[in-house]
């Protein structure tokens, strides 16, 4: 008795969950990157290839908790034909074939992201992550970033980055903004860097997460496909304020984008 | 209470399974430790080596002087090898007054090495040298790496001489037999081949040349 | 059975004060008993701040009973602030991860049961045995006291990612002593759990009885022997990392600490160290660690279940060992996988990648091992085969999170997402603790002479099996929306219409919790109340079945054990003890 | 245990002045001018001869069983060879810093 109960328990569980996952009960949002089909590609074939060894598996426990689970006591014990040796060909040939599946396409999807050359027409935006914001630079009119220099930051005059815009020539038309703006259909080149702990930029829709190391420059890039507003999380650890750490990203056509850079750079 | 003892205590032998290493419990615990201890150093000196290859500015600031106090260090600890095998070849014929000179001689030697160590440590010190701070304006890794990493080494042959003294008492009380100051002496070369790295990667790598 | 001559117990009788026989003792069983009690200790903690972090998830404006007492400026009026939040994540992680999950199942059963399974008196060094739990202690006490120092306990997770964890009280409250203390209380335990490692493989390999050849091992020892190879080297390389961790705090030092960092418009007087260092050296344990707490919970089952499927696994003992062996050995090269989105070189990505893949093949294994030696059994339905029962159900589901955590590209969507939170208390989580469940309800009678209830133990199963999966079930889905963990609430306009969901697991959770009282009730009634147990009342046949229980202080009376047989010996109702000179039955 | 009386005090002696040898050979080759990925080679290549050199002699795994061999080296070993799995990291860090 127990034994069917088990059995019948694990089913519906079973079912429950690939019903969640079938129905898109959660779901990611949709993808608005051009690399980001790669990855959901490669995330639908592992719910594909991994939801059938998960329904596998499950079932052949519940129907034989159902089918063993009595203990009559007068019933014939029984091994399983063939001892462990299917068992093990099984795991080495099936499983063995999913991964290198996932390795080949995987390694197509994570290297359309990371090992690729930026284009060398990028928009270039400059990053920071502080406790518990973002900031955004834009070369300005010149196309270069002036240097940091980490001693003069100051938030209350708001030189969130450590320009010294009285001395360095390519830091005066520098353009500083809280949220970041990006054309759409353009190859972007973020450089991130952090001011003081581990941060994390996390598009969700971009299918776009990277950490910030402090102490050193990481550079990430991509191209959004729509425009609209984004949210941007930090999703690593960084301190008290982590779980409000956010700002938003803006996909905007090309002339929003320009307008919007000549605003930024009006106020600055 | 211990299963050789359960045995001699209770006058029948406790049949057992002979150990595939053929050698009694105490001297594979302290080959495992060595092991472990082993893995422990390396992290040490991988993160040494993780700094140095990430610093822009590695400075190499040891004079001649410092090494040759380096190389007379490395001398007396190769020597007191030597005497602790001696120690434990006299514990082993039983010679009891030849073990306990050696014993001796090898404890000496352990804290001539510690005093030659403090010495340099010191003079760095007053040189300025600190965990976190480079004199010379290199990288202020350097003292972090050197210390740590010579540190280890010398808690290693601080409590290695101290291990030693137990062992030497208790063998003179009869307590210990010649396989207990064997498994120190094991300790004991262990600490020296550490020395064996630690000689030609924190000093000759950093020797001003 | 009772043969103890009076010969041999007046030459080792056990030590009769109290302090010597319960509290410094260093008879293996007692220590046993007080690993698994510091075990039942932190899992009451740990849940206790589950919980408290689920209700301030799920109603963040909600007053929790006694923590506004615990701590009147981390949750003043009983609301947590979103910094005591992180240090009560903190807690629960630690706690939960090294003193229940490393602890309990290797230390506490394995220190009681593993001289017995090998025929032994006692460990190989009881004194060393008896130093290592009290290390253990130590670092419990110092960790349980950030608590109630004045900034509270650390907020960097139990990963402790420098530099939030490493520059000191500037990064936060809890960020001073708090992470002081919990840096010496992990160095302690690294102490302590490789000298219970080095104790483990030399009792194994040194003290077993005649007859008792590794072929006729009982599994969970294969288990904690294994482990303890595993422990040995993991815990080698988190010691340094924790005295370098302290030394960046208390010495000065930039190991882990880049130059440049600026808290509150302050430069920090540190230069030249990396982050990523100490990622790769806290995962270089870290990962390790994962299968030290589930290969325990393997070598449990696989001894548990063959005693109430009455037949031997699938394969005997070579094929699960290999196996646990196998997984035990890959464990080691796999750790960049926690770190594929963290700044690393994204062609280590890959290195780490196949390696995470590979490693699910004997995962695989040992499952279907476990899975198909229920075919054509006999099974017995008693608690601790449910659980059994429970824990393939839960690793097969943990373990399919593997295949997308393992590849970088998706992982670049799930990291960091709640998926990964339902992924690991699936894994090493829930699966041990249901192993470590089963292991209980087995040992019980042998560690306490006395049965548990059955009724309450089912219960108990049941309640569990399916809240588990209302919970963490719950979580791996919501995952996939890319819902953030370690947030304290849920302020991302894509989070916030995840509430009711929160709210499902919250309650889903409490549930859980309660019906663990079921449990703690249960343990206490029968440890005072329970039926007295037969020497061997599941018909097992290892050695721990072939003494009292409890087991006299010298475990076998002064009996010279001699095995003859492997320790799955079962045909039906048939069963021939490991001693037995009787003929073999099941051909293992 | 132990009656490991292969090697005579004198052949002991002789080892360690062998290792106190190669200690000198170490020195002489830093003051040689070689590039530092030489001189990093050549010393623990010979740091290792010495470590190999102890563990085998002095420390006695030559006369124990084969198994003590099999056991400590690969294992150790084994950590060390995966500690080398920093190293990509540890270039990144020196050419991707902040400042460059």
């Amino acid at each position: 008795m127990p034994g069917k109960v088990f059995a019948v328990v694990v089913v519906i569980i079973t079912l429950a969950i690939g019903y969640c996952v079938v129905a898109h009960v959660w779901w990611m949002p949709v993808d608005i990157s051009v690399h980001g089909p790669n990855i959901d590609h490669q995330i639908e074939e592992t719910v594909f290839g991994a939801g059938i060894l998960f329904i596998a598996g499950q079932l052949v426990l519940a129907a034989f908790s159902f089918l063993y689970g009595d203990s009559k006591g007068a019933r014939k014990m029984k091994s399983f034909p063939g001892g462990a040796k299917p068992l093990i060909i099984f795991a080495f040939v099936v499983v063995g074939i999913e991964i290198l599946v996932l390795s080949f396409v995987g390694s197509k999807a994570w290297g359309s992201v990371y090992f690729t050359p930026p284009d060398p027409n990028s928009v270039r935006v400059d990053v920071q992550a502080g406790q518990f914001a973002f900031y955004f630079r834009y070369p300005g009119s010149d196309g270069k970033f002036g240097p940091l220099h980490p001693e003069l930051i100051n938030e209350g005059s708001q030189n969130f980055f450590g320009l010294d815009t009285d001395h360095d020539a390519d830091s005066k038309d520098d353009i500083v903004t809280a949220e970041l703006a990006i054309p759409v259909n353009k190859p972007v080149l973020l450089t991130l860097h952090s001011k003081d702990m581990g941060h994390s930029f996390d598009v969700r829709e971009l299918r776009v997460q990277q950490d910030f190391v402090p102490g050193i420059v990481i550079p990430i890039h991509f191209t959004a496909t729509q425009t609209g507003k984004f949210e941007i999380v930090c999703t690593q650890l960084c301190g008290l304020g982590h779980y409000n750490m956010k700002a938003y990203l803006e996909v905007m056509s090309q002339p929003d984008f320009d307008n919007w850079v000549k605003q930024q750079a009006a106020m600055q | 209470m211990s299963q050789s003892e359960l045995t001699m205590s209770t006058g029948h032998e406790v049949l057992m399974e002979s150990s595939p290493y053929g050698m009694e419990k105490k001297k594979l615990g302290m080959w495992i430790f060595i092991v472990s201890d082993a893995c422990t150093f390396a992290t040490f000196l991988f993160g040494y080596g993780y700094m140095r290859v990430g610093s822009q500015n590695w400075g190499t600031p040891f004079e001649f002087s410092s090494i040759l106090n380096g190389i007379i260090m490395t001398f007396v600890l190769l020597s007191s090898s030597l005497s602790m095998l001696a120690a434990v070849r006299a514990t082993q014929a039983g010679q009891k007054a030849s073990a306990n000179k050696w014993l001796g001689l090898t404890m000496l030697l352990g804290t001539v090495f510690a005093i030659l160590h403090l010495r340099e440590w010191f003079k760095m010190i007053g040189e300025g040298w600190r965990l976190f701070y480079n004199p010379l304006g290199g990288a202020a890794q350097f003292g972090a790496c050197f210390f740590s990493v010579t540190g280890l080494h010398l808690t290693h042959v601080i409590s290695g001489v101290i291990a030693l003294a137990f062992i030497a008492r208790g063998y003179n009380q009869g307590r210990y037999d010649s396989s207990h100051v064997e498994t120190a002496g094991l300790y004991w070369h262990f600490v020296d081949l550490v020395w064996m790295f630690v000689f030609p990667l924190m000093y000759l790598m950093n020797a001003a040349r | 059975m009772h043969d103890m001559t009076a010969h041999a117990a007046a030459h080792h009788a056990p030590p009769q004060g109290f302090i010597r026989k319960y509290v410094f003792s260093v008879d293996h069983k007692v220590i046993g008993i007080q690993y698994t009690a510091l075990g039942l200790v932190s899992a009451f903690i740990g849940m206790a701040l589950s919980w408290a972090m689920r209700i301030h998830l799920a109603w963040p404006t909600a007053s929790i009973p006694f923590l506004g007492t615990l701590s009147p400026n981390g949750a003043p009026g009983g609301v947590p602030t979103p910094e005591y939040y992180l240090s009560l994540m903190t807690m629960h992680g630690t706690i939960m991860a090294f003193f229940l999950l490393t602890a309990a199942p290797m230390a506490g059963f394995g220190n009681f049961m593993l001289p017995i399974h090998v025929g032994a008196a006692d460990m190989a060094f009881p004194r060393l045995n008896m130093a290592s739990f009290w290390v253990t202690f130590v670092g419990f006490v110092l960790a349980c006291a950030t608590f109630f120092i004045p900034d509270g306990p650390p907020l960097s997770g139990w990963t402790a990612y420098a530099p939030l964890s490493a520059v000191g009280a500037v990064a936060g409250p809890g960020q001073g002593w708090g992470q002081n203390l919990w840096g010496l209380s992990i160095a302690l335990f690294c102490v302590a759990s490789l000298l219970g490692a080095l104790n483990f493989i030399v009792t194994t390999i040194d003290l077993r009885t005649k007859g008792m050849t590794l072929s006729r091992l009982p599994l969970a020892t294969w288990a904690w022997f294994i482990n303890a190879w595993v422990s040995l080297l993991a815990f080698a390389v988190l010691l340094p990392t924790c005295l370098l961790l302290v030394l960046d705090r208390l010495g000065g030092t930039s190991f882990f600490i880049p130059g440049g960092l600026v808290i509150n418009d302050k430069m920090l007087p540190h230069s030249g160290g990396s982050p990523l260092l100490f990622q790769h050296l806290f995962w270089f344990f870290g990962h390790p660690e994962v299968y030290i707490i589930i290969l325990p919970a393997f070598g449990i089952v696989a001894h548990v279940m063959p005693t109430f499927t009455r037949k031997p696994l699938v394969g005997g003992w070579k094929v699960i060992t290999y196996a646990m062996a196998a997984i035990g050995g890959l464990s080691f090269v796999v750790w960049g996988h926690h770190m594929f989105v963290s700044g690393m070189s994204p062609y280590m990505a890959m290195v780490f990648s196949v390696p995470t893949l590979i490693i699910t093949i004997p995962s695989v294994i040992a499952v279907l091992v476990f899975a198909f030696s229920l075919y054509g059994a006999n099974m017995r339905f008693t608690t601790p085969m449910l659980f059994c029962l429970g824990f393939i159900s839960l690793f097969i589901s943990g373990g399919i999170g593997g295949f997308f955590l393992a590849q970088p590209a998706v992982d670049s969507y799930l990291h960091a997402t709640s998926f990964v939170v339902g992924h690991f208390h699936f894994t090493m989580g829930l699966s041990a603790v249901f192993a470590a469940f089963a292991g209980f309800y087995y040992w019980f009678p042998k560690m306490w002479g006395r049965m548990m209830n059955e009724t309450l133990g089912k219960i108990h199963f049941w309640l569990s099996f399916v809240l588990v999966y209302c919970v963490f079930m719950t979580l791996h889905l919501m995952g996939l929306t890319g819902s953030v963990r370690r947030y304290s609430q849920f302020v991302a306009d894509f989070m916030v219409p995840l509430t009711p969901t929160n709210r499902f697991i919250t309650i889903a959770a409490l549930l859980l919790g309660a019906t663990q009282f079921i449990f703690f009730y249960n343990v206490i009634w029968s440890r005072f109340k329970g039926p007295k147990a037969a020497d061997n009342p599941w018909q097992a046949t290892t050695l721990e079945w072939d003494t009292t229980s409890p087991p006299p202080f010298d475990n076998f009376g002064g009996r010279q054990m001699t095995v003859y047989h492997g320790p799955m010996e079962y045909d039906g109702d048939a069963f021939v003890m490991q001693t037995s000179t009787e003929k073999s039955i099941a051909g293992t | 245990m132990s009656s490991n009386q292969e090697l005579s005090m004198g052949s002991y002696a002789g080892i360690v002045i062998g290792l106190m040898i190669i200690v000198g050979i170490e020195v002489v080759l830093t003051y040689q001018h070689l590039s530092v990925r030489t001189l990093l080679f050549a010393l623990l290549c010979l740091a290792s001869l010495e470590a190999f050199v102890g563990v085998m002699y002095l420390m006695h795994v030559k006369y124990e069983n084969r198994l003590l061999f099999w056991t400590i080296f690969p294992a150790t070993l084994f950590v060390l060879v995966l500690l080398n799995y920093l190293w990509p990291d540890a270039y990144r860090m020196a050419r991707m810093s902040l400042g460059r």
